[in-house]
């Protein structure tokens, strides 16, 4: 059990215990809290994958923008009432089997993958990685379409949202 | 070292909680929330291949970071349409939510 | 390496030899150096707010034309002290209906976000907390923070008013942040690296000389995000009683309000780092300590033109801060980003044309940027002009005016 | 210019004055006169060029002014048209051109041109004089302009055109056009007072007679196009063609005709119709509707003479075959009409008293002369009473029309309603009238063949000769009793009209026409007298060689081989002036003292004969029973009833029931119940699926995505445990 390992196992556990109590928690605005651990979980993860731009990334965007997005719109739509009766719908506990039987399909089908239980090599010039996925994001013969469509997407979204959910003065 | 396994493990744990979440969860914020769980499970994975099957290359990066834009415009649309149907309907459950017009 | 040049990396390997001395794993070593590096860096934060207080009040006093603290000590250094016991022996009351867990973890959160930006400001050439290569991002991140922790006050103290003073608050910062993250990028693109110290490193010339745009943007923007002097709307006394610190007392409210003057210090470091050239001065490679002086000498002149701000500037109203973000800041932090990134892109390419010295081409991209920069301001001077008149021109319906009668016609012809 | 130019510009400006006048200046009379009048001049102008240089050339006859078109391209080779001007058509062109100019300016005077606006004339009839006041207030009826003058001389343009192409054409093609034009102007002329039903019944009349010799000579040249493939002249007469035409047999073999013969008698039909000989006569003398000088020059000088310049023209084709006297059945078939029509024309004309109508008849029985003539082989003869026929005619008529004009002056005079054309109701106009009476005189002279003096005398004598000559007997007292008869009722128009006391009050006050009508009879008159001393035969007793017997071998120039010239008999001679001055003396003495309002003496003395003459042997009648009626009843019993009620309609009826049956039967046993139920079962199917399938819809997301998912878990299964499993 290296330091790595047991980090690892420290920080999957926070995660999934906050994961769980994000899916369960009665109070809109705990689960919104719990959401926030589970994204720094993810975080973590991250450093540990040796991808941490995409730590800071997620850091920024996840909690940095749409946890606050979450909280706002709990706020905004928060009624005494509703925080009382059984936050789930009739038909729950099918939906958890569901879940279960899907995550045992996927666990069958990962463990038959041959590359399942592959070790890490060794990563080459971490510190070039950020430039190498700059240029990969921009140069023509690798992913600038995908990136201008995300970008695009973005402005619609924005677009889309200030109109859906904009005062409408009348 | 870690294993890949224990990554796709933990990956595939958060997204099946995640899918409950978005089954089962009453709240249409609560729904949204399990969404983004799915989808940083997905990230997790995409990460962990890229960083153990082809680190030479970028194109798991790549993926990641589309997946961090579309995940953003998506929570963006959602909750934006959540408070308006909430300004119309003024009830967030999303059972209530079942007309195409009203 | 000499003790006297950089004292701290020496003590750090002696401690660290030391260590392995006693037989410790060398990862093992470096997690423990780290560890005492954060505790090191933390401290002397908190440590320097104590200073800043007391610097703040004695300012404060000395503009208003009065002495300011003091009576404690020589020249009331030692003011803070007694605050700070004040603050501590204060009695915590948590409101009825607070959400206890968040209540608690808002003031955490909105001070460990402030501190979290000092891991990444390099002192000296050598002492820096870590180098990570994405620095500039994590300063970024760190900042949404800090938004996140105001957010948690003002829902968990169960008060309307904190409600309100926090949704403002974390509108102002959230929409602060984008200009903030755009004149960011600006020294970015010229130092080519996103990494705090080799930022630092590649200012041979002041980036502030550069694109001093960017820098006053920066500086404005960060401002804002402090929620201080013409922007600090948040708490503001008339309207919301103290925002979102209301149902706050005792140490809380202190860890609000130490977060909030460190905040105000953090930025005028970054504002040096990132556009004064950090620990850059004479001789500063060979002796890093004196690295040191020259970050704190800038950091303390960017602070002392903060404070000037904040006492002399009048407060904003919320749509003029916003307007003056969206409708100023942020256009003109777009347009400048995009004009530094093309005219150096055609630098780089229009340079090999003219054959001059290899030694003074940094000077001569300086002066380009300078210049750049120098057009922008005048457009958009020029802007602002043609707007401000169309404003002046609503022009009032003449009032009647008593008029004495002519004098009758000369009776001559 | 050379002169086949001038030929082929000749028929050109009538009809381009017919068409400046019908598209442009219809609306001033002045300026239509004066473009048709213009036109005709230029025409006289060109034919008198042409004529004169003809005389001059030597051996016309074999070597004619002629030039050729391609016209149509039949196949590999062209269907050509052209003109041509041997002798035959050089003289015909000569009196053609001069009756055609004097008869536009006769018709300037005789429709009233500069006279005021009729009262109430309407357009489609006869000016009934205008009311004007003189300088001393009282007013007098005057004639009136006619109303479509304009339009008078757009169609006698159109018809000169149509003359002129017959006359210079060198094929049967162009020959035809121009004899279809004259058939349509005749028709629209005679009809040009269209308002007057009797003017309309006559113009149908006159063109479906000649309609039906038409048909008949359009098949004789179909036929001969097809025999020998093409129809100009220059190509019908060469020895080889005609030879091969004799030999070949006529198709059918009727009465055992050869090919030549055959087409010989059915374009001899053609002239029986256009030239209104026996069988088809019936037209002509309604034809008299129309106004005089279309009378004049459509029914006297050109186009029935037009009919018989084709039977000459085609005289080699018709004798083709007769080896020397022996006539061929063709030729026969033309002595025996031509001198029965003679004869038969003549009975009748001595019993009419409308004065345009004895003319008439007398065309007719002088057409009939013609074609005896040629019967007999009498070419030169036949072309030399044809032209000398054209002039005196041409005269007579316009004389005519001058005495009804100046009668109609009488009668708007006096205000009298009497029939101005009756020659009972005039008399003594020789005093009125002098320069009409004289010219009239002269015509008249030389219809019924004054001696020596006029031209008619010399063509009938050489016809009477030849006759003599080649020793046809019956033919010859035929003709000399048609000579008798015709002198006979000349004299007693002469007489009736001019000479005796005025019997009506407007016969009192008949005046003098103008000089634009009297001046084409003065010019014709004169040709009336010279024309016939140019074809004196030298064996003539006291005057035979003064003048040389131009007609006869320049006329005669045409044929291949020169008729031969008969040597003068005296009989011949002694029998027409006998007849004539007989005939002359006779007329003269019955109705020399003709009071108002007394009986026709012949009347008296042949009475019911005389009726019958009267109404010319009943043959109107007669077609109007024989060929009217059962075309009427033809077309209304017959083709309509029990055809086109009885039979067709009958059969579309059955067809429409049956119809109607069938889609019946289709619609309720097929359409019905196959295609719209299977339609139904669709739509009904689709419906009950929708139904089925409504319970899914729940409007819940979640249990969308369960389902979804329940799916998606599902196919996982499938996938792993097919495909993983190895």
């Amino acid at each position: 059990m290296t330091a790595e390992q047991l980090i690892f196992l420290i920080v999957a556990a926070v995660t999934l215990v906050a994961g769980i109590s994000v899916v369960t928690s009665r109070n809109l605005i705990h689960s919104a809290l719990w959401l926030i651990l589970t994204l720094f979980g993810v975080a973590i993860f991250y450093v540990l994958l040796d991808a941490g731009f995409f730590a800071v990334i997620q850091v920024i965007v996840y909690i940095g923008a749409i946890a606050i997005l979450f909280i706002f719109a709990a706020m905004l739509t928060r009624r005494v009432m509703q925080d009382t009766g059984p936050q789930t719908n009739p038909n729950w506990w099918f939906g958890g089997l569901i879940a279960l039987l899907l995550f045992a399909g996927i666990a069958f089908v990962l463990i038959n993958w041959q590359g399942f239980s592959s070790l890490a090599p060794e990563l080459a010039n971490p510190s070039g990685r950020i430039n190498q996925l700059g240029l990969a994001l921009v140069s023509l013969d690798q992913y600038v379409l995908p990136f201008e469509l995300a970008s695009v997407l973005l402005v619609a979204g924005m677009i889309g949202a200030i109109f859906v959910a904009g005062e409408k003065k009348q | 070292m870690i294993p890949l396994s224990w990554y796709l493990m933990f990956a595939a744990i958060l997204f099946c909680v995640g899918m409950y979440g978005v089954l089962v969860r009453k709240n249409a914020i609560a729904i949204l929330m399990g969404i983004e769980l799915m989808l940083n499970s997905v990230n997790i994975n995409l990460i962990a291949f890229w960083r153990y099957r082809s680190s030479d290359g970028i194109a798991g990066q790549a993926f990641a970071i589309i997946v961090f834009a579309v995940a953003a415009a998506e929570v963006a649309v959602g909750l934006a349409l959540i408070i308006s149907i909430y300004r119309r309907r003024s009830s967030v459950v999303a059972d209530d939510m079942n007309m195409l017009k009203w | 390496m000499y003790f006297l040049s950089d004292p701290i990396t020496f003590i750090a390997n002696w401690l660290g030899n030391l260590l392995l001395g006693w037989g410790v794993t060398q990862p093992v070593v470096t997690v423990i150096l780290k560890f005492i590096g954060a505790g090191l860096v933390g401290t002397f934060g908190f440590s320097l707010v104590i200073f800043t207080i007391w610097l703040e009040r004695k300012l404060y006093g000395r503009i208003q034309d009065r002495l300011g603290p003091n009576r404690v000590g020589p020249w009331g250094i030692f003011q803070t002290f007694p605050d700070m016991i004040k603050i501590f022996t204060k009695e915590y009351i948590t409101p009825v209906g607070a959400d206890k867990v968040v209540y608690n973890l808002a003031p955490i959160l909105s001070v460990s976000a402030v501190l979290l930006t000092w891991a990444v400001i390099p002192f000296a050439q050598t002492i820096v907390g870590t180098d990570v290569n994405v620095g500039v991002l994590y300063l970024v991140a760190v900042g949404g923070i800090g938004a996140l922790g105001i957010i948690l006050a003002g829902y968990s103290s169960n008060n309307k008013y904190s409600l309100l003073g926090a949704f403002r608050a974390v509108a102002q910062i959230v929409s602060y942040e984008v200009p903030m993250v755009l004149a960011l990028l600006v020294p970015v693109l010229l130092g080519r690296s996103m990494g705090v110290n080799s930022l630092v490193n590649a200012q041979s010339i002041w980036f502030v000389i550069m694109s001093p745009i960017a820098a006053f943007i920066f500086f404005t923007s960060s401002m804002a995000e402090t929620g201080r002097a013409p922007f600090d709307l948040l708490e503001a006394e008339s309207e919301l009683v103290a925002g979102y610190q209301t149902e706050y007392s005792g140490l809380k409210f202190g860890m609000f309000y130490v977060g909030e003057f460190l905040h105000a210090f953090t930025i005028s470091a970054l504002t040096a780092t990132l556009f004064l050239g950090g620990w850059r001065g004479p001789w500063a490679e060979q002796i890093p300590i004196l690295g040191v002086v020259w970050f704190f000498l800038k950091a303390f002149i960017v602070y002392f033109v903060v404070v000037l701000i904040r006492i002399s500037m009048p407060r904003l109203r919320i749509d003029q801060m916003l307007n003056f973000n969206w409708k100023f800041l942020t256009p003109l932090a777009l347009v400048l980003l995009v004009v530094t990134s093309v005219v150096d892109k055609l630098f780089y390419i229009i340079i090999p044309g003219f054959n001059i010295v290899g030694g003074i081409i940094p000077w001569v991209r300086a002066g380009v940027h300078l210049l750049v920069n120098a057009i922008i301001v005048l457009i958009t001077v020029q802007i602002l002009k043609t707007h401000q008149i169309k404003g002046l021109q609503v022009v009032r319906k003449p009032r009647p005016v008593a008029v004495a009668p002519e004098p009758p016609a000369l009776v001559i012809s | 210019m050379s002169i086949e130019t001038i030929v082929w510009l000749l028929p050109l400006p009538p009809l381009l004055a017919f068409f400046l006048i019908v598209l442009f200046t219809n609306r001033s009379k002045a300026l239509s006169h004066s473009i048709a009048i213009g036109a005709a001049f230029l025409s006289w102008l060109g034919s008198m060029v042409v004529f004169f240089r003809a005389i001059r050339t030597e051996h016309l006859g074999s070597n004619p002014f002629t030039s050729v078109l391609n016209w149509l391209p039949t196949g590999d080779s062209w269907f050509q048209i052209g003109i041509r001007i041997d002798p035959l058509s050089a003289g015909t062109l000569f009196f053609v051109a001069w009756t055609v100019l004097m008869i536009f300016i006769y018709s300037v005077g005789y429709h009233n041109f500069g006279q005021p606006q009729g009262d109430h004339d309407k357009p489609g009839l006869q000016p009934h004089g205008a009311t004007i006041a003189d300088e001393h207030g009282h007013t007098h009826v005057v004639p009136s302009i006619e109303p479509m003058y304009s339009r008078f001389f757009a169609f006698i343009g159109l018809f000169a055109f149509g003359m002129y192409t017959l006359v210079v054409s060198d094929n049967l093609v162009t020959l035809f056009v121009g004899w279809e034009i004259m058939g349509l102007c005749s028709y629209l002329l005679i009809g040009f007072w269209y308002q007057k039903p009797s003017a309309r019944a006559a113009m149908i009349k006159a063109f479906l007679t000649t309609r039906v010799g038409d048909v008949f000579m359009l098949l004789g040249i179909a036929y001969l196009y097809s025999a020998i493939g093409s129809l100009s002249y220059s190509e019908i007469f060469k020895p080889e063609t005609l030879q091969k035409l004799v030999s070949t047999p006529a198709i059918g073999g009727i009465l055992g005709l050869s090919a030549a013969g055959m087409i010989g008698i059915l374009l001899f039909i053609g002239t029986v119709g256009k030239s209104a000989q026996w069988p088809l006569h019936v037209w002509l003398p309604d034809a008299m509707e129309g106004p005089t000088p279309v009378s004049a020059m459509i029914h006297a000088a050109t186009m029935v003479s037009a009919g018989v310049y084709m039977v000459i023209r085609m005289f080699p084709l018709l004798q083709a075959g007769s080896e020397g006297g022996h006539l061929t059945p063709a030729m026969s078939l033309m002595t025996v009409i031509g001198a029965f029509t003679a004869i038969f024309a003549a009975t009748i004309a001595i019993a009419q008293n409308d004065i345009k109508r004895v003319l008439a008849y007398s065309t007719i029985s002088q057409l009939g002369y013609m074609v005896a003539a040629l019967g007999i082989g009498a070419y030169v003869a036949a072309a030399f009473h044809l032209i000398t026929h054209a002039f005196f005619k041409a005269l007579l008529f316009l004389g005519s029309g001058s005495v009804i004009h100046g009668v109609e002056h009488g009668v708007l005079h006096t205000g009298e309603h009497v029939d101005p054309q009756d020659m009972f109701n005039m008399g003594g106009l020789w005093k009125k009238m002098p320069v009409t009476f004289w010219t009239f005189l002269i015509g008249g002279f030389a219809l019924s063949g004054f001696p020596l003096v006029t031209a008619g005398f010399w063509s009938k004598d050489e016809i009477l000769a030849d006759a003599f000559g080649n020793g046809h007997w019956v033919i010859f007292i035929t003709l000399a009793l048609a000579a008798l008869l015709t002198a006979f009722y000349t004299m007693r128009q002469i007489t009736l009209t001019f000479l005796g006391e005025p019997r009506t009050e407007s016969a009192q006050h008949a005046q003098e026409t103008s000089w634009t009508m009297t001046l084409p009879l003065v010019i014709l008159a004169i040709f009336a007298v010279s024309i016939g001393w140019a074809g004196i035969s030298e064996s003539f007793p006291v005057i035979g060689g003064l003048l040389p017997n131009f007609v006869h071998e320049f006329i005669g120039g045409t044929l291949t081989k020169a008729p031969e010239i008969l040597p003068f008999n005296i009989w011949p001679l002694i029998v027409s002036i006998a007849v004539a001055l007989g005939g002359l003396t006779l007329g003269w003495l019955v109705y020399r003292n003709q009071k108002a309002g007394a009986e026709d003496p012949l009347k008296i003395a042949l009475g019911p004969v005389h009726t019958m003459l009267k109404r010319k042997y009943y043959f109107d009648e007669i077609y109007n029973k024989i060929f009217v009626r059962p075309a009427y009843w033809l077309a209304d019993n017959f083709t309509n009833q029990i055809l086109d009620r009885g039979i067709i309609d009958s059969v579309l009826h059955f067809i429409v029931r049956v119809a109607s049956n069938v889609g019946h039967i289709f619609r309720n046993y097929f359409d019905k119940p196959v295609v719209n139920g299977f339609g139904d079962f669709v739509g009904e199917g689709i419906k009950k699926i929708g139904r089925g399938l409504k319970f899914i819809q729940t409007g819940k997301v979640q249990q969308y995505l369960l389902m979804a998912l329940v799916l998606a878990v599902g196919a996982m299964f499938y996938f792993v445990f097919t495909f993983v499993q190895h």
